[in-house]
């Protein structure tokens, strides 16, 4: 019986530390609810922040973790270009690392000991096409965030609403860091579509874009409005309030979730973060990492081999708080449903993500078109 | 036109929401010479008072902007008496490393007591409406802001120009010693200069919460923005400051509506072309 | 404010970490001029700005009219009534003309900036450029003026005719001796000219390397050449 | 032409000597003290190299801050640049680790001269303003080449081969430690000459009082100009040697934050002596780690706190507090 | 000797004050010329124009024969048209000889040179050694200008002058703050410049301005209203109103 190390790298300081609490509170309620022990190994977690997408930190924090701390196993990561810098150890470390978030799809090619418990943009995504010409929208504009995961959600949309027949008019990239989004809700007006496809990472912006949708009056003028759940984080929620009421997002994850697994789930990691209010998606990747790092550990028995922990993993399937998933064998991408969801009240008087359609058995469509 | 007019109306109410957050900056940089990069620091204190004070007690609008101006002062007292009293007059750069330790600390503590998520401060009714203004709607908010904005700038202009006070502020920070020499109680006048900065902060941080929303990291995410358009104004000056504020944000406002991938090319190229006409800024005053 | 004494008792001070001045002691009586000599380097700047309360202090008492300033700061004694024209002027530089006299004025209306413009005609014809913008000799016309519209009843000039037209030293000097003549102000002056300095004072002390080497009245030390030469130099008095 | 025969002797005893027996003490000390930490954190190499990438960043940046009073929170631009530059050849085929410092320190000299040219044209605080619309303009073109840079997922998949065809750069970072710590040293005996040549003395006097310096019948601008270059490939190389060692190169390496947290580094240690940009990126990088290490959550409130307790206790930076402590030994001090 | 240097017609207003009107003015080689003038008459103004640190809005300024009126400070400085500063302009963290060998090294054309050192050549250490103890600052050689007197700091300022072997001087009250007795010092540092030089002083020192120059000219409000030899300077009425005042009085009885 050894003491197994698991390195945990996210956002648990600055700007994104929400995120980070996340990763925590699924970590946490996974090893309240499943033991600390594993075939008699007792897990450890070590914790190392990286505070903002920084590669070459990121890098530095994996080497220590594995050089210095003996950690076996590598979990966590929020920013796509910090798994990119550790992906080329892996093989040296004889480690596996298992993505909590990251959610760029080529990064699963770059080492065959990746494995990935989120989601990619491009499969929140790609249902959304369906759904708004199903809706009866035929014209649509596009406006995202100007980095990589917004391109990603972009094409994948545009992809997928074009094959649906639709048209988009216009795609908008937007800086980062914009604070006043009017001119932009100018723009979705005068380019005459009929719904507006957005995807903006989580946080303060996501409040600014709602805000002028609405003030603007494009919402009352009847414009649709679609995007990926990034957009309505739990956590943003209440600072959004009835301004983001009937907003339709698809994604893999809803707090609202109903499930017993999910019920569990939600109790236990509340109890980590310690505010209802803060929980939200990167805590399920952290939740059912934890199941994929444990599976590893039963399936070596505490040696460490990198390789035969990932092989163990691969079709793996359970029931998620999420719903049914499995492990791709060959990308070793998670698949799992995504669901359409629309904000609305609940009976205390919040507002809340509701599921009101499934997309079961969803896989990674940015891989497969590669 | 009916667009450029759109256009013209958002770029002025979001110039003057930056120009009532950052007036307090200019003012501390350009007169008392300290590069306080822990102003919006106070403004998000501010705000995560303001937001308690609406949200969780359901107090009014207004009182609870006056909470967050009297509170965020309380607050910096103890702060300008330990810490900002210290470094009056020292260089600029140890300034600047002992202001980000403050905010480094204000961050962290925030984070600690209240949490990463977005603060909200509900706006009261007649506020929340949007106003027809003839070619389109407008939140009232917008305008509120705007007007808060002209309200400011004239009254600050007075107070510094007209003022005896205004006189023994500049002449504190021209030359503190020769100042006291000649009886002006220079940190009294800098204590409530100060007060007054952190004042306006706040004020600032409350009515542009719409536009810059309150969050734990508040304090580091618009720091670029606010010393760009204070030096960008020439520091110290008012006209300086509105006339910046509106420039850039008319030049980042249609940037964005124009090319908004090219959005930020467009703000900085802007503020290059700014400087390298005028070096002072503005209205910089002479050194 | 009538005139005060001034008694200081075993001052010592300096900069940082630099003592310059050592256990100086003299008084100086109500409405009496002082010219203090010394080479130099010698520490006259340092004894007017410790008087003012612009070094540091090693020990020592400052008293005026009996009552200690030494532990007071530099506006306090200001408002009991000190007053330091600088050797380097010390013009606020961003201020107009104007400004700069209402600085000085402390809480006296407004409308005595004009004793300064009688005083010199040219600072009204300057009185709305800033202050970078004046001549030298307008600066030290303006920083004179300056600490004079706030009455002290100690003055401290520290070389105040240094740039100035002789025309102007000449009226500036009788202003000064009118000034102390009137009961009004005690005078402490740091004069370079040997000459203007023993005309417009009683007494005379001369400072070496931060201590007091002689004191006597103006006329003892004008008709005793050696000790001119001996303590300020050669080629000083024509 | 003789313009005044000497009359009289300095009696002061010449200084020189003391100095250069002072730098290379100080030179062994660095030296000591990198392979101290070789030998006591073997498992830190990677954390360590990365302080020697920005240690050599910070060194480029006291040039200017420090020795020409220009302050800039734009100088992650120069690393950036080299770290790109550098990362762009490696993709490409250069894999040769010596000469991808030498092509990050052209990239990073050149961005030098295009920063150091617009920057010259304003002073004070807006000249600040524009080193940091030069690096946001930098950081947007690097984010927008994205076929070149990779954007904002980062440049990738950088092979450096052995240094001399031996000693890989591998997980455990020995060779990356030690390759760094030479070009450390190399680059510090370098900038010990440039400050203390008439170049140098020329920018402490530009720092000083600009009208002084031209009434000496010195033009400014070149010479500042001329010191962009040199930090430019001081940052370029620091740039480099981060992109071989991490083998990534992201868009954090022209940021804004990467700049500034360089100039509290900078001022934490001390400006305008070369051991103060090397001690405050070692405390600053060590003290941020250890913290961070210690409670991930909660350790900014820590590092501000030092930051303020470094300004309260000595003001003039850490390597100010030994001067002083020097000082105070000595009967005459400074202020 | 033929003439050195030489102002036409320059002119000068800032706002709508005239500071310089049509002065026009000629120095031949081994001149001594004392500008005087009262206070605010644009003595300051007339050295920063022939300088080129501000641009006049008329006139030239020609050197040895050269149109120099579109050179800037620096060039005008390399062609031996140097000048000392009213309020001392100096490094305060830097020593006084540190100060004249980066003078010296910059007359010679090795001031930004990386690969040499700053100090070490010995005959630039001699002749740094020999300017300083010409002008009494030997001992405080090695301590910051900071911490010097102030009077010490204006001679340092005139030692950097002369470092930089000027053809033209100009010299801004060259002796404010200097005590008398330190007087002397200036003196016999300018008697020993080599005579080919022009020197003007400005100077509000009487004493000083009578014993050192062979010309005087007066400056009131911008324009020149005396030119002549200095014993013909107390008798005019003009410069006595504008000027002298007692000082006259006391000459002439003397
Ligand atoms: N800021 C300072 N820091 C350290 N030492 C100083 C400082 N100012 C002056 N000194 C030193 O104090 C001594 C006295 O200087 P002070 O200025 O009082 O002389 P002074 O008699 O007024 O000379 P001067 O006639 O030139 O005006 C000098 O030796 C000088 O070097
Ligand atoms: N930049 C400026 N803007 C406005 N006025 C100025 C400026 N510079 C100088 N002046 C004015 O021009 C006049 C001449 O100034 P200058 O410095 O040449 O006088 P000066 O003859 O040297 O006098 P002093 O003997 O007092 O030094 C002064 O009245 C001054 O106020
Ligand atoms: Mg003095
Ligand atoms: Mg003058």
């Amino acid at each position: 019986a050894d003491t197994i190390k698991v390195g945990v790298i996210g956002p648990f300081s600055g700007p994104f530390a929400l995120q980070g609490k996340n990763f925590q509170a699924g970590v946490e309620a996974y090893m309240a609810l499943n033991g600390k022990t594993v075939k008699g190994h007792t897990v450890e977690v070590v914790y190392r922040d990286l505070p903002a997408a920084n590669p070459a930190q990121s890098r530095a924090l994996a080497q220590e973790l594995i050089v210095k701390d003996k950690v076996q196993y590598l979990g966590g990561v929020y920013f796509t270009p910090d798994a990119l810098a550790i992906t080329p150890l892996l093989k040296q470390a004889n480690a596996p690392l298992v993505i909590f978030n990251a959610a760029t799809s080529a990064i699963m090619t770059q080492s065959p000991l990746v494995v990935r418990t989120s989601f990619t943009t491009a499969q929140t995504t790609t249902p959304l096409g369906k759904i708004a010409v199903d809706r009866g929208v035929k014209k649509i504009i596009s406006a995202v965030s100007d980095y990589g995961p917004g391109v990603d959600a972009e094409a994948a949309f545009k992809k997928a609403f074009e094959a649906a027949g639709g048209q988009v008019v216009e795609a908008i990239r937007m800086p980062l860091n914009t604070n006043d989004f009017s001119p932009i809700m100018q723009r979705v007006r005068s380019s005459g579509a009929e719904g507006v496809f957005a995807f903006l990472p989580s946080g303060p912006t996501t409040l600014g874009f709602v805000k002028a949708f609405n003030d603007t009056g494009l919402k009352q003028a009847g414009i649709k409005f679609f995007a990926p759940g990034d957009l309505t984080q739990e956590s943003d929620l209440p600072a959004l309030g009835d301004g983001a009421l009937g907003l339709l997002t698809t994604f893999h994850y809803a707090v609202s979730h109903e499930s017993p697994e999910n019920k569990r789930f939600v109790e236990a990691a509340t109890k980590a973060i310690g505010s209802p209010e803060q929980l939200s998606f990167p805590s399920v990747g952290a939740y059912d990492g934890m199941h994929v790092i444990y599976k590893m550990i039963e399936a070596t028995d505490g040696k460490q081999d990198a390789q035969k922990a990932v092989d163990a993993v691969k079709g793996l399937a359970w029931t998620s708080p999420r719903g049914p998933v499995s492990i791709d064998a060959e990308t070793r991408h998670i698949t799992e449903n995504i669901y359409l969801r629309e904000v609305v009240k609940g009976p205390d008087g919040k507002t809340f993500n509701k599921e009101i359609e499934t997309f079961p058995n969803q896989k990674d469509p940015g891989l497969a078109s590669q | 036109m009916q667009t450029i007019l759109s256009i013209g109306l958002d770029a002025f109410a979001y110039g003057m929401a930056l120009f009532i957050i950052c007036i307090g900056l200019s003012l501390t940089m350009g007169l008392m010479r300290v590069v306080n990069l822990a102003h919006g620091a106070f403004a998000m204190i501010a705000g995560y008072i303001a937001s308690y004070a609406a949200r969780d007690l359901g107090m009014g609008y207004a009182i609870a902007i006056a909470l967050a101006i009297l509170g965020t002062i309380v607050i910096s007292i103890p702060l300008e008496r330990l810490l900002f009293r210290r470094i009056y007059g020292s260089p600029e750069l140890t300034q600047v490393l002992m202001t980000i330790g403050i905010t480094f600390c204000v961050i962290g503590i925030t984070n600690y007591f209240f949490g990463p998520t977005l603060k909200t401060i509900p706006l009261p009714e007649a506020l929340a409406q949007p106003v027809d203004v003839g070619f389109r709607t407008i939140s009232a908010h917008r305008l509120f802001v705007i007007a808060c904005g002209v309200v400011v700038a004239t009254g600050l202009w007075f107070l510094i120009e007209k003022t005896a006070f205004g006189i023994k502020l500049r002449a504190t920070v021209d030359n503190a010693a020769m100042a006291d020499a000649l009886g002006v109680r220079t940190q009294v006048v800098y204590a409530v200069s100060f007060a007054i900065a952190i004042g306006l902060a706040a004020l600032g941080g409350v009515v542009g919460a719409e536009f810059l929303p309150i969050e734990p990291y508040y304090a580091l995410r618009y720091m670029v923005t606010f010393l760009v358009v204070v030096s960008v104004g020439g520091a110290g000056s008012i006209p300086g400051a509105v006339v910046a504020c509106i420039v850039l944000g008319a030049i980042d406002t249609t940037g964005r509506y124009l090319m908004p991938e090219f959005g930020n090319f467009f703000f900085y190229a802007a503020v290059i072309g700014i400087v390298c006409v005028f070096p002072r800024g503005f209205f910089g005053r002479a050194q | 404010m009538p005139a005060a004494s001034l008694e200081v008792r075993s001052l010592s001070a300096g900069y940082g970490p630099t003592v310059v001045l050592e256990d100086v002691s003299f008084s100086v009586p109500a409405g009496s001029r002082l010219s203090i000599l010394g080479r130099n380097g010698m520490g006259k700047t340092t004894l007017l700005s410790s008087l003012m309360g612009l070094t540091r202090r090693y020990g020592g008492e400052i008293r005026v009219n009996g009552n200690d300033v030494a532990g007071d700061k530099s506006s306090e004694r200001a408002l009991k009534g000190v007053g330091l024209v600088p050797q380097t002027r010390d013009i606020f530089r961003s201020l107009t003309v104007e400004e700069n006299l209402l600085v000085g004025i402390k809480d006296r209306p407004r409308s005595v900036i004009q004793e300064a413009y009688d005083m010199f005609p040219r600072l009204h014809e300057r009185r709305r450029n800033l202050g970078w913008q004046l001549s030298g000799g307008e600066q030290q016309m303006l920083s004179t003026a300056r600490t004079i519209l706030g009455r002290p009843s100690v003055l401290l000039l520290d070389e105040p005719l240094e740039g100035l037209a002789p025309v102007i030293c000449d009226e500036l000097m009788a202003a000064f001796t009118r000034l102390a003549a009137s009961g009004e102000m005690t005078i402490l002056l740091v004069e370079q000219r040997l000459e203007s300095a023993l005309d417009f004072a009683e007494s005379v002390l001369i400072l070496e390397r931060g201590q007091i080497v002689w004191q006597g009245s103006s006329e003892a030390l004008r008709s005793d050449h050696s000790l001119v030469e001996h303590y300020i130099g050669v080629g000083s008095l024509h | 032409m003789q313009v005044i025969a000497p009359s009289e002797k300095l009696v002061a005893p010449s200084h020189t000597g003391a100095q250069i027996g002072r730098d290379v003490a100080g030179v062994l000390l660095i030296i000591a003290a990198g392979l101290a930490g070789y030998w006591l954190f073997p498992d830190n190499l990677a954390l360590l190299t990365r302080v020697i990438a920005v240690a050599l960043m910070v060194l480029s940046l006291d040039l200017i801050v420090g020795y020409c009073g220009i302050a800039t929170l734009g100088h992650a631009a120069l690393f950036g640049a080299g770290a790109y530059a550098a990362g762009i050849a490696c993709v490409n085929g250069v894999t040769e680790p010596l000469t991808l410092i030498v092509i990050g320190a052209v990239g990073g000299a050149a961005a030098g001269l295009v920063m150091g040219t617009i920057m010259l044209r304003a002073h004070g605080l807006p000249q600040l303003v524009l080193s940091i619309a030069i690096v946001q303009l930098f950081h947007e073109a690097a984010n927008k080449a994205s076929a070149y840079t990779g954007g904002s997922d980062g440049l990738s998949g950088l092979m450096p081969s052995p240094l001399f065809g031996v000693f890989e750069f591998d997980l455990w970072g020995q060779t990356a430690y030690l390759f760094g710590l030479i070009l450390l040293v190399f680059v510090f005996i370098v900038l010990k000459f440039v400050v203390s040549s008439p170049f140098g003395m020329l920018c402490r006097g530009i720092k000083e009082d600009q009208v002084r310096i031209r009434a000496m019948g010195a033009f400014v601008f070149p010479v500042l100009l001329k010191m962009f270059v040199i930090s430019g490939a001081v940052a370029g190389m620091g740039g480099a040697l981060a992109a071989i060692s991490t083998q990534v190169v992201g868009l954090d390496s022209v940021s804004f934050e990467l700049s500034a947290n360089a100039l509290v580094m900078l001022v934490l240690g001390g400006l305008g002596t070369l051991y103060g940009a090397l001690v405050g990126t070692v405390i600053f990088m060590g003290f941020e780690h250890v913290v961070s290490s210690i409670n991930p959550f909660h350790w900014m409130t820590m590092v501000g706190a030092l930051l303020i307790a470094v300004v309260l206790a000595a003001p003039k930076g850490l390597s100010g507090l030994t001067d002083r402590l020097f000082a105070s030994g000595r009967a005459k001090g400074g202020r | 000797m033929s003439e050195l240097f030489r102002v036409e017609g320059l002119t000068k207003s800032f706002g709508g004050l005239a500071v310089s009107r049509n002065i026009s003015l000629a120095m031949p080689a081994g001149e001594r010329l004392a500008l005087i003038g009262p206070n605010g008459a644009g003595k300051t103004t007339f050295v920063n124009l022939v300088t080129g640190q501000i641009k006049p809005s008329a006139g030239r300024v020609v050197l040895n024969g050269d149109d120099v009126t579109d050179l800037g400070a620096v060039r005008r400085v390399r062609k031996g048209l140097v000048r000392t500063f009213q309020v001392t302009r100096l490094f305060s963290d830097m020593t006084p000889e540190e100060h004249v060998t980066l003078t010296v090294l910059q007359r010679e054309g090795r001031a930004s040179r990386i690969l040499s050192r700053f100090t070490g050549d010995s005959t630039v250490a001699d002749e740094v050694h020999g300017l300083l103890g010409a002008l009494g600052l030997v001992e405080v050689a090695r301590r910051k200008v900071g911490e010097i007197a102030y009077g010490q700091q204006r001679l340092l300022e005139i030692a950097i002058a002369l470092a930089l072997k000027p053809k033209v001087l100009l010299l801004d009250e060259p002796a404010a703050g200097v005590p008398s007795s330190e007087t002397p010092r200036i003196e016999q540092a300018l008697e020993r410049l080599p005579p080919s030089l022009a020197v003007l002083m400005i100077e509000h020192d009487m004493d000083l301005v009578f014993r050192f120059a062979k010309r005087v000219v007066v400056l009131a409000a911008g324009e020149i209203i005396f030119e002549g030899l200095p014993f013909e300077v107390a008798a005019n009425d003009k410069v006595r109103e504008a000027y002298l005042g007692n000082y006259a009085n006391a000459r002439s009885v003397a």
